[in-house]
């Protein structure tokens, strides 16, 4: 399916009042899946504008980015410095992050994009791993190595010291005096990731998307048509690396906390996984992909062996540790084979992700009904 | 009628190329009339794809020069910013977008034509282009493509992709059309089709230079003629003479009738 | 000159092993034309063939110790040791080179299943979809081996015999000083061998000129009425042996656990794409070159003017590379 | 809600985990995390309380993590008056009575901390807001207890640290709410530096391989400062990246550098590696300045050192506790603890497994969970029989200061477990520091309790 298209305006509103209360509900929704606790929405909805951002360029361009942690990273350590140095509140971190990572983008994109295919997704981990390695070692005075950057109670904030604000409780951004933590973090999450969602889509529906759209179809075909694809895809880079910045910057906000670990090549390749799985070039895709791997490693993660007594209980005793002994390889610390069985399965099923997937089914059920 | 004209649009003088030891064109001198067509023929592997590249600065030659309004093509000229002087090319393989329908591969060159090489429009509509689209219906329509505007272009017959990339050029109205083989892969009924397409463009006023196997197109559509053989012009005239040119028939068309 | 010549000893036998890791995965990429993120797991893989045959040679006869009573503690006796005696002993110190004769066919079931179960359905599929499916089998392959034997690493000594170092320097005349794992020199000129037979392999075999012509153009010779899918299943289960044996071999030096082929397997697409990808040479170059260029940066006289340059050479080194040339040290465009 | 939680007649492992897990479920209905509703953070309402098992469950350290959870698992056992009790038997002074804490049952939920810190406040965070943990306990990383430990702090929960080494966690980061028990980098350097003396005399040169980062600054740095106390120079202190696993290119300088003593300031999987090759290299066999070459490993881990198999026989190091000890509160816990599982406790599931019954014993004798009653009654806590001799946990850090067992790596071992044999006992008095120490990394601010 094509990526881009059209559409019209009426379908557009409706996606996007469709997708801002699906958001903006999450806490009642997550209650049915064991997810409706704020910590885990915030990191659906963070991780979500990693991989929307990051299928911003894969997705549309085909060139796949292997060193997006890097711009995570950077949006982390700017949004805690920006709490150490300026204010406890959001939005300078937010803005000083989109900057930053963007610049970074630039820098990095500029150079790399001289490349294209795997030789372009080698160069962009290499980056990230410079990034990653020195941020773990010798740039510790900036980044606080292993232990991550943290905000402390002397450290200046001078725009709070100018304006007389004064944290009383625990050390936490700070959104005109309502704390960003439990649900209230969330919704600030949520509001960015529906800004986020809503750039997207009109990225998708624009002529600059489908020119994108052209580019991973036929660069050639795009030099002789009188374009010059650099910019296009200098532009794009940018913007992921933004999205990925904010994502960072966000994670700070709602936990102050800045650790070298989002620069490794693992977090560049979960975003990758995530996209993948939820559907490249799909406008939702994405977040599902993210959504899914983050309610595994969480909600997964942590069911133990009394969690699974307790939810076979109503088994006969014999039949009840059977199933437990079953279950258990998969849950608490086997989460990771949970999960790739089902990057294995996903993709062996329905080829393109869960979206195209999805996108199969309803094309069976609507011939079915002719 | 173009024997009047002495304007010409892309002049061609001293170009030579090698690839290792091999030497792909040597000494080509053309000059191309405005408004005219200009066929370039020869047989297979006489360089007729190497010069119309280095028109467009997909090669570089060793030496010489290629004027195309005012500028010199091989000097530092990139592809995109060739085009945006008006050159648009087709390939010899199809070059289109086959992830894309057929709508939008036309809708692209149209904006480039219209936007240049580079516009930031992320926050415009693509639905709000409903005159670039109406004019991309209408060149889809001339090339009977019309009916399948929204199927990918990656699935249609080759024929077709060939008529979709003359589409995808002419939305562009260049001042010079390259031809790489234009009709191969056409059925008899779509290559006088595309002759007649051809040659209501001619009307318009536009330069093509069409390398092309098949003599009837050739001598539908050309005003001249130059011959190529190993990486020279052997001959260079009005079609009627060069069907009698003795060099050319020994070098390219052998003893045949033509 | 010593702390050079040593360097280049050990940059030597770290690029023959890049080499041998990332030979596989370029001949996999340039054949199939699958990009397969479970490389690393294969190479794991090997490694616990070698823990498997150890802990099989040493199947013991378990006397409980009477001095521990609050849980149960054997003092262990292998089988072999109790009834061959020394020979018994002889054989368990051996077991990482009888595990390479065992490694050989285990490898081969391997990869030969895995392409006609998982791989050979995404040769049409894109790059994408690929990474997916060998990411997921790399975590599954990764767990079963965390679930049956443990996450932490296991030793596999290498026999008695090689355990301890050569004297290097005396070989050469140069100061006693100098010396080398008896292991590593062993690992070098193994990864040698290995990588010149398949080298030959691909040369002078006619099943090697009809590979290197896929590699070339599928489609001409699938058109030449040669059946291709069948030599390129052998080929997976070729490059799964090579990157078997460069694990197997490698339990000596570095105790295996389950996570050690994630930890090698980003190494390896570098090393792949600097030589080239799908340039069987080129990885063996960029192999090489790489392993050399770390064992120097890590020199303390090149970190004092440089610190933490053995933190990022790899990849810096990669960046010049891939910016000077386009399509890595040997790619074909 | 709770009242329904069903009794078996048998204290089986089975039937007790069911018991807690009927409450857990009941408990874990939303308790999310919501400001002010409650006098402080989570606290328990029903006849149950929730305690939080933060442990690595993948990753390198996953099996240091499993331990660990065995333990806090036998520990909730051992609360709730189920087993024979373990150290509860040995502990002085002890006001748990075996039936839960302040008359509720303990019940417990558990996260996978990944070894990262953010996964690992992750992880903490869930336990918090949606199952209602009032402490948050475990980790094998200095990093993730620092970003576990402030987490905690802001949140207003008491965090128990488990395995964590670096000076950092009751130093420079040291919190309110975060109580270590575990011994730090300073201890073993202290502690080591006189047997090292003894041993291998101190006309000695020393070449310090070190993990790059924060941990390994911390170690790197104190065994320079005790050692060079004693005479000893150090020739070079080299700094490994944390993921290597190679060490080839930083072992060979060590060869001809004229030092005679390389000490491995790394943990772990690094430990593993490094030591296996430095044996490897002859550095063993080595006869340097008239001497014979010496390695240490400031840091032992039974359950890594096995790795290295025979690479670590007669290798110097620390540990905070091990199986072998003949005290009463060792024999409890690893009579226990073997019993239920077949092999015995790694110093790693010691640590957690006296961390979970201190903070119960605390909340007991405060005789409420509110955090700022508990942390006082931690605060100068002196307690005996839980393996190290007498302790104190020092008010102005919260660090545990005890005695630390120099080890070494046994020559003739009798059984898989039995690694390493202790070799001194070295007493409180000697690895304990000052509060005013000068150096900036053990200088902090512990911040205040927050009653609302």
């Amino acid at each position: 399916m094509e990526a881009i298209n059209p559409s019209s305006g009426r379908k557009d509103n409706l996606t996007m009042i469709a997708f801002t209360v699906v958001v903006l509900t999450a806490p009642l929704w997550g209650k049915l899946i064991g997810a409706d606790y704020p910590d885990l929405l915030q990191r659906f909805a963070i991780f979500g504008l990693f991989a929307i951002g990051f299928n911003l360029l894969f997705g549309l361009t085909g060139y796949l980015s292997f060193g997006h942690a890097a711009f995570l990273g950077i949006g982390s350590y700017t949004a805690a410095w920006s709490f150490k140095l300026l204010s406890m509140n959001p939005i300078p971190a937010v803005i000083f992050a989109l900057l930053l990572s963007g610049l970074f983008a630039a820098v990095i994109g500029y150079v790399s994009l001289k490349r294209t295919g795997i030789y372009f997704a080698i160069l962009t981990l290499a980056f990230a791993q410079m990034s990653y390695n020195l941020a773990y070692s010798v740039l510790t005075p900036i980044t606080n190595g292993e232990t991550g950057l943290r905000v402390l109670r002397d450290d200046p904030r001078i725009i709070d010291t100018a304006l007389g604000v004064e944290i009383q409780g625990p050390l936490l951004g700070s959104f005109f005096g309502i704390e960003m933590t439990g649900y209230s973090g969330f919704y600030f999450c949520a509001v960015m990731l529906i800004a986020g969602f809503y750039v997207a889509l009109r990225v998708f529906r624009s002529p600059f998307g489908m020119k994108l759209a052209a580019i991973k179809s036929n660069q050639t075909r795009m030099e002789y048509t009188g374009y010059n694809p650099k910019p296009y895809l200098l532009a794009i880079f940018i913007i992921s690396g933004m999205y990925a910045g904010l994502a960072g910057a966000l994670m700070v906000i709602v936990d102050p906390l800045a650790g070298a670990e989002r620069m490794q090549w693992t977090v560049s390749g979960e975003v990758v996984l995530m996209t993948i799985l939820g559907g490249v070039g799909t406008l939702v895709g994405p977040l599902l992909g993210a959504a899914i791997i983050k309610y595994f490693e969480n909600i997964f993660s942590a069911i133990n062996e009394s969690v699974l007594l307790a939810t076979f209980d109503f088994l006969p005793e014999g039949l009840q540790e059977f199933m437990v002994t079953i279950v258990h390889p998969f849950v608490g610390g086997g989460w990771h084979l949970t999960l790739g069985i089902l990057f294995m399965s996903v993709i062996i099923f329905m080829p393109g992700g869960i979206m195209e997937g999805i996108r199969h089914l309803t094309d069976w059920i609507r011939r079915r009904k002719e | 009628m173009s024997d009047s004209n002495d304007n010409y649009v892309l002049e061609i003088s001293g170009v030579n190329k090698t690839f290792g030891g091999l030497k792909a064109l040597s000494g080509i001198n053309l000059k191309v009339r405005e408004g005219s067509t200009h066929a370039i023929i020869g047989p297979n592997g006489a360089g007729k794809s190497t010069l119309l590249n280095t028109c467009i600065a997909k090669l570089v030659p060793d030496s010489g020069s290629i004027i195309f309004a005012g500028r010199d093509l091989t000097d530092g000229m990139t592809p995109h910013g060739i085009n945006q002087l008006g050159v648009s090319r087709v390939f010899q393989t199809p070059e289109i977008f086959p992830e894309l329908s057929l709508l939008h591969n036309v809708m692209i060159p149209a904006f480039a034509k219209r936007d240049g090489f580079f516009k930031f429009n992320l926050f415009e509509w693509l639905r709000d282009e409903k005159q670039l689209e109406g004019e991309a219906m209408h060149y889809l329509d001339n090339l009977g493509l019309s009916g399948s505007a929204e199927v990918h272009a990656g699935s249609l017959s080759r024929g077709d992709k060939r008529r979709l990339e003359l589409a995808m050029c002419l939305i562009q109205h260049p001042k010079l059309l390259l031809l790489d083989e234009p009709t191969a892969g056409m059925s008899r009924h779509d290559t006088n089709r595309t002759i007649d397409l051809l040659k209501e463009i001619k009307e318009g006023g536009m330069t093509k230079i069409i390398i092309e196997h098949d003599m009837h197109v050739v001598f539908s559509l050309a005003d001249r003629i130059s011959v190529l053989a190993q990486g020279a012009i052997i001959a260079e005239d009005e079609p009627e003479a060069i069907k009698g040119h003795p060099r050319v028939r020994e070098a390219y068309l052998g003893s045949a009738e033509i | 000159m010593d702390a050079i010549l040593i360097q280049i000893l050990n940059g030597l036998d770290k690029g023959g092993a890049y080499a041998l890791i990332a030979l596989g995965l370029t001949l996999v990429f340039g054949t199939l034309g699958v990009v397969n993120f479970a490389h690393g797991a294969l190479f794991m893989l090997g490694a616990f063939v070698s823990v498997t045959v150890q802990n099989i040679l040493t199947i013991s006869k378990k006397v409980k110790d009477e001095s521990i009573t609050f849980f149960d503690a054997y003092k262990e006796t292998p089988y072999l040791e109790i009834w061959w005696g020394d020979t018994g002993t002889m054989i368990i110190d051996y077991a990482v080179p009888i595990s390479i004769f065992v490694a050989i066919p285990v490898m081969l079931l391997i990869g030969l299943a895995m392409e006609r179960g998982l791989i050979r359905f995404f040769y049409k599929r894109g790059d994408a979809d690929q990474i997916l499916v060998t990411f997921g089998l790399a975590i599954v392959i990764q767990e079963i081996v965390k679930a049956n034997y443990g996450a932490n690493p296991i030793p596999t000594p290498a026999p008695e015999i090689v355990a301890g170092s050569a004297p290097v320097g005396s070989w050469l005349g140069l100061g006693a000083d100098l010396v080398y794992p008896w292991w590593r020199l062993i690992y070098l000129f193994f990864a040698i061998t290995i990588i010149s037979t398949v080298f030959a392999f691909l040369h002078y075999t006619t099943f090697g000129m009809v590979v290197r012509a896929g590699m070339h153009d599928r489609e001409t010779v699938g058109l030449l009425g040669i059946n291709i899918e069948r030599r390129f299943t052998i080929v997976f289960g070729l490059a799964a042996v090579v990157a078997g044996l460069a694990g197997t071999m490698y339990t000596p030096i570095l105790p295996p656990d389950y996570h050690m082929g994630m930890d090698f397997l980003v190494l390896s697409f570098v090393v792949v794409v600097v030589g080239g990808m799908g340039s069987l040479a080129g990885a063996v170059a960029a192999g090489f070159l790489l392993g050399i260029l770390q064992s120097f940066a890590s020199m303390n006289e090149v970190k004092s003017v440089l610190p933490a340059i053995d933190q990022i050479i790899i990849y810096l080194v990669a960046v010049i590379v891939l910016l000077v040339r386009p399509k890595g040290l040997m790619g074909k465009d | 809600m709770s009242d329904d939680i069903k009794t078996y007649s048998t204290l089986s492992r089975r039937g007790f985990l069911k018991t807690s897990v009927a409450g857990a479920v009941a408990a874990s209905a939303p308790m999310f995390f919501v400001k002010n509703a409650h006098a402080f953070t989570n606290e328990p309402k029903g006849s149950t309380v929730t305690f939080g098992f933060n442990v690595p469950q993948t990753g390198p350290y996953a099996e240091e993590g499993a331990d660990e959870l065995r333990a806090y698992e036998l520990a909730v056992k051992h609360i709730n008056g189920e087993g024979d009790g373990g150290m509860l038997n040995t502990m002085k002074p002890v006001s748990l009575k075996g039936d839960g804490v302040n008359g509720k049952k303990v019940i417990f939920v558990t996260g996978d901390t990944q070894t990262k810190s953010p996964a690992a406040r992750a992880s903490a965070k869930r336990m918090i807001e949606r199952d209602g943990a009032i402490m948050i306990t475990g980790g094998s990383s200095s990093g993730v207890a620092v970003a576990v430990q402030s987490l905690c702090h802001e949140q207003g929960v008491i965090f128990m640290a488990g395995l964590t080494h670096a000076v950092d966690t009751t130093g420079k980061d040291r919190r309110r709410y975060g109580f270590r028990h575990f011994f730090n980098t300073e201890m073993s350097g202290a502690a080591l530096a006189p047997i090292l003396e003894s041993e291998f005399g101190n006309q000695r040169l020393a070449y310090h391989l070190t993990a790059d980062y924060n941990w390994g600054w911390s170690q790197e740095g104190s065994i320079k400062k005790h050692t060079e106390a004693l005479g000893w120079q150090t020739r070079a202190a080299v700094r490994t990246p944390l993921k290597e696993v190679d060490f080839s290119q930083y072992i060979t300088p060590v060869l001809n550098s004229g030092a005679d003593v390389l000490v491995l300031n790394h943990y772990g999987k690094n430990m593993v590696d490094s030591l296996t090759q430095s044996v490897q290299f002859g550095l063993r066999d080595k006869q340097v300045n008239g001497q014979d070459f010496q390695i240490v490993v400031p840091l032992f881990s039974r359950l890594m050192a096995r790795g290295a198999g025979d690479s670590i026989k007669g290798i110097y190091g620390s540990t905070n506790w091990n199986w072998s000890l003949q005290d009463k509160g060792s024999e409890a816990f690893v009579k226990s603890f073997g019993s239920e599982y077949g092999f015995p406790p790694s110093q790693a599931a010691h640590t957690c497994y006296v961390q979970a019954l201190l903070y119960a014993d605390a909340c007991q004798r405060a005789g409420t969970f509110h955090p700022c009653d508990v942390i006082a009654a931690l605060e100068g806590h002196q307690f005996d029989g839980m393996g190290n001799g007498p302790v104190e946990y020092r008010a102005e850090d919260h660090q545990c200061f005890k005695d630390v067992l120099v080890v070494k790596g046994k020559e003739a071992s009798s059984s898989e477990f039995d690694l390493l044999e202790v070799v001194e006992v070295t007493p409180r008095a000697k690895v304990e520091y000052p509060t005013t120490m000068q150096d900036a990394n053990y200088v902090g601010d512990l911040g205040s309790c927050r009653r609302v």
